[in-house]
């Protein structure tokens, strides 16, 4: 798929900085405003779709390559385990939010509150964000093996050959 | 010194979510890695057996966080989960080899694991649901993981029927907070004791048994059963028979019905029939069957079946207020007869598959007279036939002798007649087994074949060894007093368990 | 109070279409108007967060669903099952519907959260301490990743257990010969 | 009454999973009977002209950290919010890989037919 026309890839182009951006701030201020890791990881994930439509899997590939979002997946989950791990060996309990209780408690309402929340916000929006990423990009593959699949079934059923 | 409970989830998880990012050079790493994770997770179960007590999550008090619960009846599961996943682990290490993607199947597998470990340590229905999830989704995965036409179309039944399961169950959670207020098992033991059962908590408790009982494959909603298994390959058909239908549908269900709902005579009537028609049914359909691993699928419904009619003819007898002693003995039976059927029909699984991968094929009439070419693997297979038709000293033996004794005791003769009839049967389709795989004329095809190697005889050989002492389990009224006991005292207490255990 | 009537009819109505129209496309499509349906009716419900997670996941989810559905020759697969197993399952159904409706007189009036009416819950503490507790002024994270971040954990794994399910099964070749056995 | 038709929901979708043959209809109706039963979690804990679990500036005390007596009068139940963000990420999941089995099933079989996918016995 060679992309859509030069308005939509011009367009996209831009628009895909501002919703990356967007993302991001969901991701940040998911324990105050409504949002959250997941939902700023869906967006995140969402920008890449959008350049995968306009211009084709072969620009995101070389952008973001699969192998990358792969371990951007893997590195996601692990640093969510791994605040939990942190909890049970600093805080005595798995999953204790040892930064609030311990180090930092914050100011209600600031940036840096809430302890590991925050932290974890991140660690899910990469997670959630890698891996929308990969299973569209997955998808995305099978389109032109199936159209070939469904003339040869077509075929097989008529009993003569298209195309 | 006591494990913290959230190592037996944590460890899987850690290394699951490792092994993808390792490179293409580092397999053998990869592979180590997670037979050393299954290992350590079999070494932690064995030394924290026998220990009651409640973990909280992140700290909070009870009705805050979520809490996990480590007693006899998930202690009997846990290692019957690390104990079958090391040998599948340990045997997949060669079998996998004819497939692709190895570390993405050995990242669904621990996957699986760390799933059925948080369902049988939850203390928390909704956690429960959430770790049911994660062991069903890696199921569905790892049952298309051949990527052929039997393997996607088995994948796809059991993901929809699965998937409607989870769903059932997520409206009776939905239901019961509802009702109660409460997501915790022991709060919502309390509030039902108090307040008694209501329409919206029976209708709960009817999705309960609907969604776990497709999630067990109990007859009426055992469909999926005989494609997904057989077709998945074969180290996970042993995990999915051997543990996952038990911890994610019969554990589940046990653990709801006597510690959270309380017993009562109508449901244990229901577990009654779903277990002598699950009994019954998948009997008879097994010994109609050609393909091998077809075969072991259907007879897992059967087996189930035992487990489920022993659980039940407990309920039934608890909620009469009869004798304690015979109750404990039907559940007893079941109890047994279920670590019994996790370590044979695994083991029998992994005998298949090994016979599989040295034939190419799994149709018993192109099979035969494979003794002399694989002894191993057919010693392993004679000890688990004989063990799961119920030919005396194995265990399988007195696992149904005990029920059959329940069931004498409590009155209910035709439920001892079916038992016996349908061991007649099992005796019967493993018979066959015997006859068509390993006796009898080898074909001139298979005059190739040669027996399985490494780490899957070592898999199969010390399930064997397993399986043949696990006799003693209920012989030695030490080991019954360690081992059994504990798990059926848990569901004797009742509702009072879970209550007790918060309260320590 | 309406408004959630309206809304819910509007759903199922999209449901209904969904579930009959011969076109998989229209059926989709259908799937998202009931998302956005959902999405709004949560907004009404004060629940903004899971407002905004359903709309990015209905947007995300219906990418994955048309992807299923272009450029196919066969999206209009019309019909049911065989008739006898139809009539038996909505038999079925329908006795299952009829015997479920009655339980939801059990339940508290709607627009009466459980927490109000059972003292001792967990939620009235999330309410009155959560800030204390765990720092975030927003109650619903202070419980999706403080108090209850354990379930998070599990809710990320079988994200991550999904999606590498996803690429197993996408994979392009699944089976390899063996390397000839050392003897 | 809202619980009743949020049931209808439920078994709109479960009617159709079970009777339809299209492979993506069994999905979709999957997907709507999860719909459901996240809607019902959240009616669960509306409170009629209630308030957002989300506190602003005048709710709190924030020397001591403390909640208005006005605010925990009017919010609604966090829980099941947060509950319901748990299962909508579950249902992505599963979504994904349903999609995943259909689009590799047809690309093996060139159906989205169910009863055409019968290689197996039943």
């Amino acid at each position: 798929m060679k992309g859509m026309t030069v308005i939509v890839k011009t367009v996209s182009s831009w628009v895909k900085v501002l919703i990356f951006l967007f993302g991001i701030y969901i991701i940040l201020f998911g324990h105050l405003s409504p949002g959250g890791g997941f939902a700023g990881g869906v967006i995140l994930a969402s920008s890449y779709v959008l350049l995968m439509l306009a211009f084709g899997r072969e620009s995101v590939e070389k952008n973001l390559p699969m192998s990358i979002a792969s371990r951007l997946d893997c590195l996601g989950a692990f640093l969510f385990a791994l605040i939990a791990i942190l909890g049970l060996v600093v805080g005595g309990s798995f999953f204790v939010n040892f930064l609030y209780q311990k180090y930092l408690p914050g100011e209600p309402f600031a940036l840096v509150s809430g302890g590991t929340i925050p932290l974890s916000n991140l660690a899910i929006g990469l997670k959630v964000g890698a891996s929308l990423f990969l299973v569209v990009f997955a998808l995305s593959k099978f389109r032109y093996d199936s159209k070939s699949l469904a003339n040869k079934r077509l075929s097989e059923r008529t009993g003569e050959p298209k195309e | 010194m006591s494990v913290p409970l959230p190592v037996f989830v944590a460890i899987p998880l850690v290394v699951a979510f490792v092994l993808p990012a390792l490179g293409k050079g580092l397999r053998p790493v990869a592979t180590f890695l997670a037979n050393l994770a299954m290992i350590s997770l079999l070494v932690l179960a064995v030394m924290s057996f026998g220990d009651a007590r409640v973990y909280q999550v992140g700290g909070w008090s009870i009705p805050l966080g979520i809490n996990m619960v480590l007693d006899g009846f998930s202690s009997l599961l846990l290692l019957a989960i690390t104990a079958v996943g090391t040998a599948a682990m340990l045997f997949s290490t060669r079998y996998m080899e004819q497939y692709t993607a190895k570390p993405k199947y050995l990242t669904l597998f621990l996957l699986m694991v760390a799933g059925m470990n948080g369902v049988v340590l939850s203390g928390d229905i909704f956690n429960l649901y959430v770790f049911l999830e994660i062991a069903s989704i890696a199921s569905y995965a790892l049952v298309g993981f051949g990527g052929e036409h039997e393997e996607l179309e088995a994948s796809f039944k059991y993901m929809v029927l699965g998937s409607i399961a989870s769903t059932f169950v997520l409206f009776g959670i939905a239901l019961v907070y509802g009702n109660t207020g409460s997501l915790n098992m022991a709060y919502i033991a309390r509030a039902i004791e108090a307040t008694g059962m209501n329409a919206g908590l029976a209708f709960a408790l009817s999705l309960f048994i609907a969604g776990f009982g497709l999630k067990a494959a109990l007859v009426p909603f055992h469909a999926w059963l005989p494609d997904a298994h057989p077709s998945a390959p074969a180290p996970i058909s042993a995990m999915l028979s051997g543990v996952l239908i038990k911890a994610l549908g019969i554990y589940a269900l046990t653990r709801l019905i006597f510690n959270v709902f309380g017993v009562s005579i109508p449901v244990g009537w229901v577990l009654i029939a779903l277990g002598i028609l699950s009994m019954v049914a998948g009997g008879l359909l097994a010994i109609g069957q050609w393909d091998f691993k077809r075969l072991l699928a259907y007879s897992s419904i059967s087996q189930v079946g035992y487990v489920v009619l022993g659980i039940g003819l407990g309920t039934v007898l608890l909620a009469k207020g009869a004798s304690v002693a015979w109750a404990s003995l039907a559940i007893l039976g079941g109890l047994f007869h279920l670590v019994n059927h996790s370590v044979y029909k695994s083991l029998l699984f992994l005998t298949s598959g090994a016979v599989e991968m040295a034939t190419g094929t799994r149709q018993m009439r192109d099979l035969g007279g494979l003794a002399d070419r694989m002894p191993v693997t057919r010693a392993t297979c004679m000890v688990a036939s004989a063990s799961i038709a119920g030919v005396p000293p194995f265990p399988g033996f007195w696992s149904k002798l005990i029920l059959v004794i329940a069931a004498v005791q409590a009155g209910f003769y035709w439920i001892a007649a079916a038992i016996v009839c349908v061991a007649v049967c099992t005796l019967i389709m493993y018979l066959k087994v015997q006859r068509y795989v390993f006796l009898g004329e080898l074909p001139e095809h298979l005059r190739q074949v040669r027996e399985a190697k490494g780490s899957m005889l070592v898999a199969m050989v010390s399930l064997a060894v397993l399986c043949v002492f696990m006799s003693l389990l209920v012989l030695v009224p030490a080991l019954r007093a360690a081992v059994l006991q504990p798990a059926v005292d848990v569901l004797l207490e009742g509702v009072n368990h879970s209550t007790r255990l918060i309260d320590l | 109070m309406a408004i959630f009537y309206i809304l819910l009819v509007f759903m199922i109505i999209a449901a209904i279409i969904a579930v009959e129209t011969k076109n998989l496309l229209s059926s989709v499509i259908c799937v998202g108007a009931i998302g956005f349906g959902g999405s709004l009716m949560f907004l009404f419900l004060r629940a903004p967060d899971i407002a905004i997670t359903q709309i990015v996941v209905e947007v995300l989810g219906l990418i994955i669903l048309i992807r299923a559905t272009i450029s196919r020759d066969l999206t209009f697969i019309s019909g049911d099952r065989e008739f006898f197993g139809t009539v038996v399952s909505i038999v079925i159904i329908l006795v299952i519907f009829v015997a479920g409706i009655r339980v939801f007189d059990a339940l508290p009036a709607f627009g009466v959260p459980v927490f109000a009416r059972l003292p001792g819950t967990a939620s009235e503490v999330y309410v009155s301490r959560g800030l204390q507790d765990t720092g975030a002024t927003k109650l619903v994270t202070s419980v999706y990743l403080d108090y209850r971040a354990y379930d998070t954990l599990g809710e990320a794994t079988v994200l991550f257990t999904a999606i590498i399910g996803a690429m197993v099964i996408l994979r392009d070749k699944s089976r390899k010969l063996l390397e000839e056995p050392d003897a | 009454m809202l619980y009743a038709l949020c049931f209808l929901l439920f078994m709109i979708g479960l009617y159709c999973a079970v009777v339809k043959k299209n492979m993506v209809k069994i999905v979709i109706g999957i997907v709507v009977m999860e719909y459901a039963v996240n809607l019902f979690l959240i009616m669960l804990g509306y409170r009629t002209g209630g308030t957002a679990p989300i506190l602003s500036g005048p709710d709190v005390d924030v020397a001591t950290k403390t909640v208005s007596a006005h605010f925990l009068a009017a919010v609604v139940d966090p829980l099941p919010q947060a509950l319901v963000l748990t299962s909508i990420v579950i249902s992505l999941g599963s979504l994904a890989l349903m999609i995943s089995i259909c689009i590799r099933t047809y690309t093996k079989y060139g159906t989205f037919d169910i009863t055409e996918i019968r290689r197996l016995r039943g």
